[in-house]
């Protein structure tokens, strides 16, 4: 944990803790109702990380732009895309916030700045270089985050678009989420080089890494990098190493892990237990304060279910729409 | 002696029996061991559905799983086939071509004419296709026209277990690049498989069902929808041939314009978007080959001009259906 | 006023107006501008062929040189399109969109749908297409069938300057994501071209020569290839509709019936190859809607399912000629 | 220069000088051929370059494998594809390496070791990793070269091969042409990175940095990641700083250009003049042998091109064939 992590004023303590809060009941609730056969399709669950995606998204605000993984739940919530929505979309459902098209690996609302969940890995960091050129067009001090997995910084996309940020001089941070795996594959025998930052300095860009367990250690960094992308001092990449609590997808056995890996991730790695045991061990935020958010949480994504779950299909007519704006 | 195997199985052992009998193949792709580098155990994955389960314990490091950099590793696989080696690389879900196709349709189908007959290229490109598994857009597409397109690749669907085992060990023997498609509706879906290798040849399509009335072509996950008209159909009166194609590139049109000529009507059925299909290609060629057979128009039933939507309730319409393919077959016969 | 125009002169003057029209037209690509970071002259290249030449000049850094990394700026174009900018991006030759297809199709392409309607793309993506050249297997291939067969993409191929710069204007000003096809061997062909702006929509087939006896329907090189072998055929007394596509997706199947309704013969011309290609779509298509109009067998001239050799007397037989054109008319008349 | 260049025998120097000064011979005479209007197509120009093609390709044997670039012709005449066959081939005849069906971007001759000219930038990294995973495989110790620009430097399948051979250990050896261009567009510009070797760092590689028109430089460097690569010691990249000195392709004003810079790499930076000064200034080998060297190279292209021009073009018998190996 950083110095000074009070820094910070209470209020904003309390926003990342609910957002860290809302992802991870969100997640733990897809988890069930995924092995109750209520959820459809593909579910690659961000519990565990929360704590990047919500201290990066606190120096973001609607204009700036991220490009998010297949893993983008915890991303669009700390982005601000409608819980409802989201869930509504994971089910399949006309209320989703694509109208059941997309599905979880392609949430998005480019009205929150959120430019999509993707299954495409990497495809991500080009688009996001786009944002970012947009906004320094616009020349509005906007920033456009591009999130990427460790297996998916292998990926020539996101390679190319290292070099591009940096020849281009954009406003755009690349986040390489760790979390140690990509599927089955360890991210130290995959990725071959001795760390990120040196990665970085391949493309001519600073390289930062933090532990992105620690709320406020990616608070620190990411309001640096941010800070100086909108100066126009140009791209950075920013590692969070972390963990994911549930397998790759659900259904995953996770045969891949150590015994007792994930025991001791729950235990002594919790992104958010750390954050609150850092807050209120200073005396930063009183417990109860945290413990009614804990409750809001709760009912947020229960009543999210209740509305996916009541809301209905999309009907036939639905097929062949949204392909083209105009047709001729 | 014949199994029911799934067409997951038969695929494994197909790559097992065929490791176990020329040292040169090879097998790599994105967790097609998996685990590597990690704690737990090896082989934890077999790829991602579990295909490739236990390959890796049996042939060791010729199951090679790959940083995530398809055009590297694929790339690789087809420079590895141009230096002796017969690899069978998976690219995991057809989906993913975009990051990778260069290496594929200007490297590897092209060698041979390029360096005027003198590369030779055993390469085996497997992948998933197709929807019906609620993997919405960017995992659920067919992209068979597209690889069918391009000269210098051969193009394989099997429809079933016992196709799978023996198409795929004809891939691998095969000299040329192929792309061997495993459709992942079908993976739990048995038929009786041999235990012993046995091959089937390209460009041998296989009339599943004959009918005189009405002719119906596909490949993949929709020859049994289509069978499932044809049982319909047949109760209406109507009998069809119907026709799984098995490979797409080289196609099998003496079987098509055969039966065809003695039906007089075509009903070609593709999962694929319709632009540019398989199903315009095998009606275009009818058209321009044995038109006085013809009684009348071919109709075409394939998925609509739209990505795949992941709502359950999108995706099972999207998906050609025994009912469209019916009264497509319906139509042609009432003209 | 109307000037005798090269296509290079009008795909640069489309550029420019809009340009100077509509702040948000920024322009990219390998050398689009070239010289960026070298000691000579700026706007040293204008793009491979000189077709961008001057426009950096007149719209200084709305004209982007791009590092040699395809899917990083092409994936940048259709990002910065999606927040609101209007980018034409250079692919430079079609051929190379193997290293950035996944941008194009999963991406750019999917967006809207995937997102329930909630996206917009306007981006363009210009690119070099076709043989003649002597640009050899990758630098002179069609592969319009693999865009057109691409829900969410529209497809343009203009066939001389006047259509090249009113599409191309159209192209822009779309909202959907655009592939604008510029065939290297008609940028020196010149038409009369207006000096003001305009477009041409969309969907709307151009018939370029009317006849009665026969319909050709093409699009690219191959329209005046097509013209050709119908002056040949009037001397003997066939009289032929020449149809140029202009766009292939959304295409202007109405145009196409309507004359074949007349004519009941239909010859489908195609510089791509010939598996699952345009000439098929359309065959299949005519065939599906109006086979009773039809008198004869669609025929389809296509160039031969092999990679686009280099040797000049190859390619000159490649690429579908009058002759062949012509003779395949012959043999649709003739049944 | 390197302090040693002696350390080389003088047969192995002339046969470098002989290499060098056929692929200049080709390549100048292309040069008034294409003005000529004898040459179909895109031609780029090795001139000035071929000081590394020679250097690199004295540490290989026929089975070791090199993946070449659009600018192709050195590597395949230091590699030892016949220049007869070559010349047919630029002339599209059927005499050619390729019978005339791949032209100039094309040159290939497996049984030499090379796997072909390439005009997709980047595409040949991946082959060469395969190769070189094929010879590692065999054990027999042999390597394979990628040759790639500094344009090309920036493409993802490049970047991707990178990875992937340090992850896999392959016996493979990343060479980066830097001619300073990528067409019109200044290397300074679009390599985002201080040095190839940090880019080399990024993907946990040793890289090297040499002047490419000092062939003793070149040859030393080689020798050393080739031989490391052969002892299993995996992957190297090796920065060979070179300059061409035609456009970048003919036809190509190269207005993008310094004024005199052509004049100025002719007289000061030519490989092969600074490589006959120090190998008869030193004494080493007598002026006499390599004019005899310079006659012979000269007649051997007088030939190529007689041969070539001579032969007959394909015939449309020749249009399908050599799509597949079996045909159905
Ligand atoms: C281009 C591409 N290749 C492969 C996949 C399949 N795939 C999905 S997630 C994944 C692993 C991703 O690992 P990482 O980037 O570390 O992200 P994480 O899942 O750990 O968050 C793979 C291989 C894909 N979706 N896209
Ligand atoms: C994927 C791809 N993109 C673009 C091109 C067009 N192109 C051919 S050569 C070239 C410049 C190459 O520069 P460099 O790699 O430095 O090699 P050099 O020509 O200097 O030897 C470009 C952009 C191509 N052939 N392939
Ligand atoms: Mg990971
Ligand atoms: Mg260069």
């Amino acid at each position: 944990m950083t110095d000074q992590p009070f820094s910070i004023d209470r209020d904003t303590l309390l926003d990342a803790y609910r957002t860290m809060k809302t992802i991870r009941e969100f997640e733990e609730r897809l988890h069930v109702d995924v092995a109750r056969g209520d959820i459809p399709g593909f579910v690659h669950l961000y519990a565990g990380e929360e704590a990047a995606a919500t201290a990066i998204m606190l120096h973001l605000g609607e204009s700036d732009r991220i490009a998010s993984t297949h893993r983008g739940h915890g991303h669009c919530i700390a982005k601000g895309v409608d819980v409802k929505e989201m869930m509504g979309e994971i089910r399949g459902k006309a209320s989703g916030a694509c109208k059941g098209k997309g599905g979880s690996m392609h949430i998005a609302d480019l009205s929150k700045g959120m430019m999509g969940a993707n299954g495409i890995l990497g495809a991500g960091a080009p688009l996001a270089c786009g944002a970012a050129l947009a906004a320094k067009r616009r020349g509005d001090g906007g920033v456009a985050i591009s999130f990427v997995g460790d297996g998916a910084s292998n990926q020539g996309m996101f390679l190319e678009s290292l070099n591009l940020a940096a020849v281009w001089n954009l406003p755009v941070i690349f986040v390489v989420e760790n979390n140690g795996y990509a599927e089955s594959t360890a991210m130290e025998w995959a990725v071959a080089c001795d760390s990120y930052v040196d990665r970085a300095s391949g493309f001519g860009m600073p390289g930062v890494t933090v532990d992105g367990t620690d709320f406020f250690a990616v608070y620190e960094a990411a309001g640096e990098v941010i800070r100086r992308a909108r100066e126009g001092g140009g791209p950075s990449l920013l590692e969070c190493k972390m963990y994911r609590f549930y397998g790759h997808f659900e259904g995953d056995a996770q045969t891949y892990r150590a015994e007792g890996e994930v025991e001791n991730l729950r235990e002594n790695h919790d992104c958010i237990k750390i954050f609150r045991a850092a807050v209120t061990g200073a005396g930063a935020v009183d417990p109860a304060d945290l413990n009614a958010i804990d409750a809001e949480a709760l009912a947020l994504i229960n009543e999210a279910v209740a509305h996916a779950a009541a809301a209905p299909m999309p009907g036939p007519e639905d097929l062949e729409t949204d392909v083209y704006i105009s047709y001729a | 002696m014949a199994r029911n195997l799934s067409m997951n199985e038969a695929v494994n052992e197909a790559l097992d029996q065929e490791m176990a009998r020329d040292p040169a193949v090879i097998v790599m792709g994105e967790d097609i061991s998996g685990g590597t580098g990690a704690p737990g155990e090896d082989d934890a994955w077999g790829g991602p559905l579990g295909v490739t389960k236990g390959l890796s314990v049996k042939h060791g490091d010729r199951v090679m799983d790959t940083p995530l950099s398809e055009s590297a590793f694929i790339g690789a696989a087809i420079g590895a086939a141009c230096s002796g080696l017969r690899p069978v690389a998976e690219l995991m879900f057809v989906d993913f071509m975009g990051v990778c196709f260069d290496e594929i349709f200007n490297q590897a189908a092209k060698f041979r004419y390029m360096f005027g007959g003198k590369a030779e290229t055993p390469v085996v490109i497997r992948c998933m296709a197709g929807a019906g598994f609620r993997a919405a857009a960017q995992h659920s597409q067919m992209l068979t026209p597209i690889f069918t397109h391009i000269p210098g690749l051969k193009v394989v669907f099997p429809s079933n277990a016992y196709d799978a085992k023996g198409l795929l060990i004809q891939s691998i023997r095969d000299n040329d690049p192929v792309i061997f498609f495993e459709h992942k509706n079908l993976y739990d879906t048995k038929t009786d498989v041999p235990e012993g290798l046995y091959t089937i040849p390209f460009a041998e399509a296989n009339v599943v069902r004959e009918g005189g009335d009405a002719t119906i072509v596909t490949y993949g996950q929709t020859v049994q929808r289509s069978l499932d008209a044809a049982s319909t159909l047949a109760k209406e009166g109507i009998e069809c041939d119907v026709i799984d194609l098995r490979t797409l590139s080289p196609i099998d049109m003496d079987t098509v314009l055969e039966s065809v000529e003695e039906t007089g009507r075509l009903v070609c059925v593709d999962e694929a978007n319709p632009r540019c299909s398989i199903a315009a290609d095998v009606s275009a060629t009818v058209t321009q080959e044995i038109f006085g057979s013809l009684k009348a128009g071919v109709r075409m039933v394939t998925a609509p001009h739209t990505p795949v939507p992941f709502s359950p309730a999108l995706e099972d319409i999207y998906i050609p259906g025994a009912d469209r393919i019916a009264s497509a077959v319906r139509q042609t016969v009432a003209n």
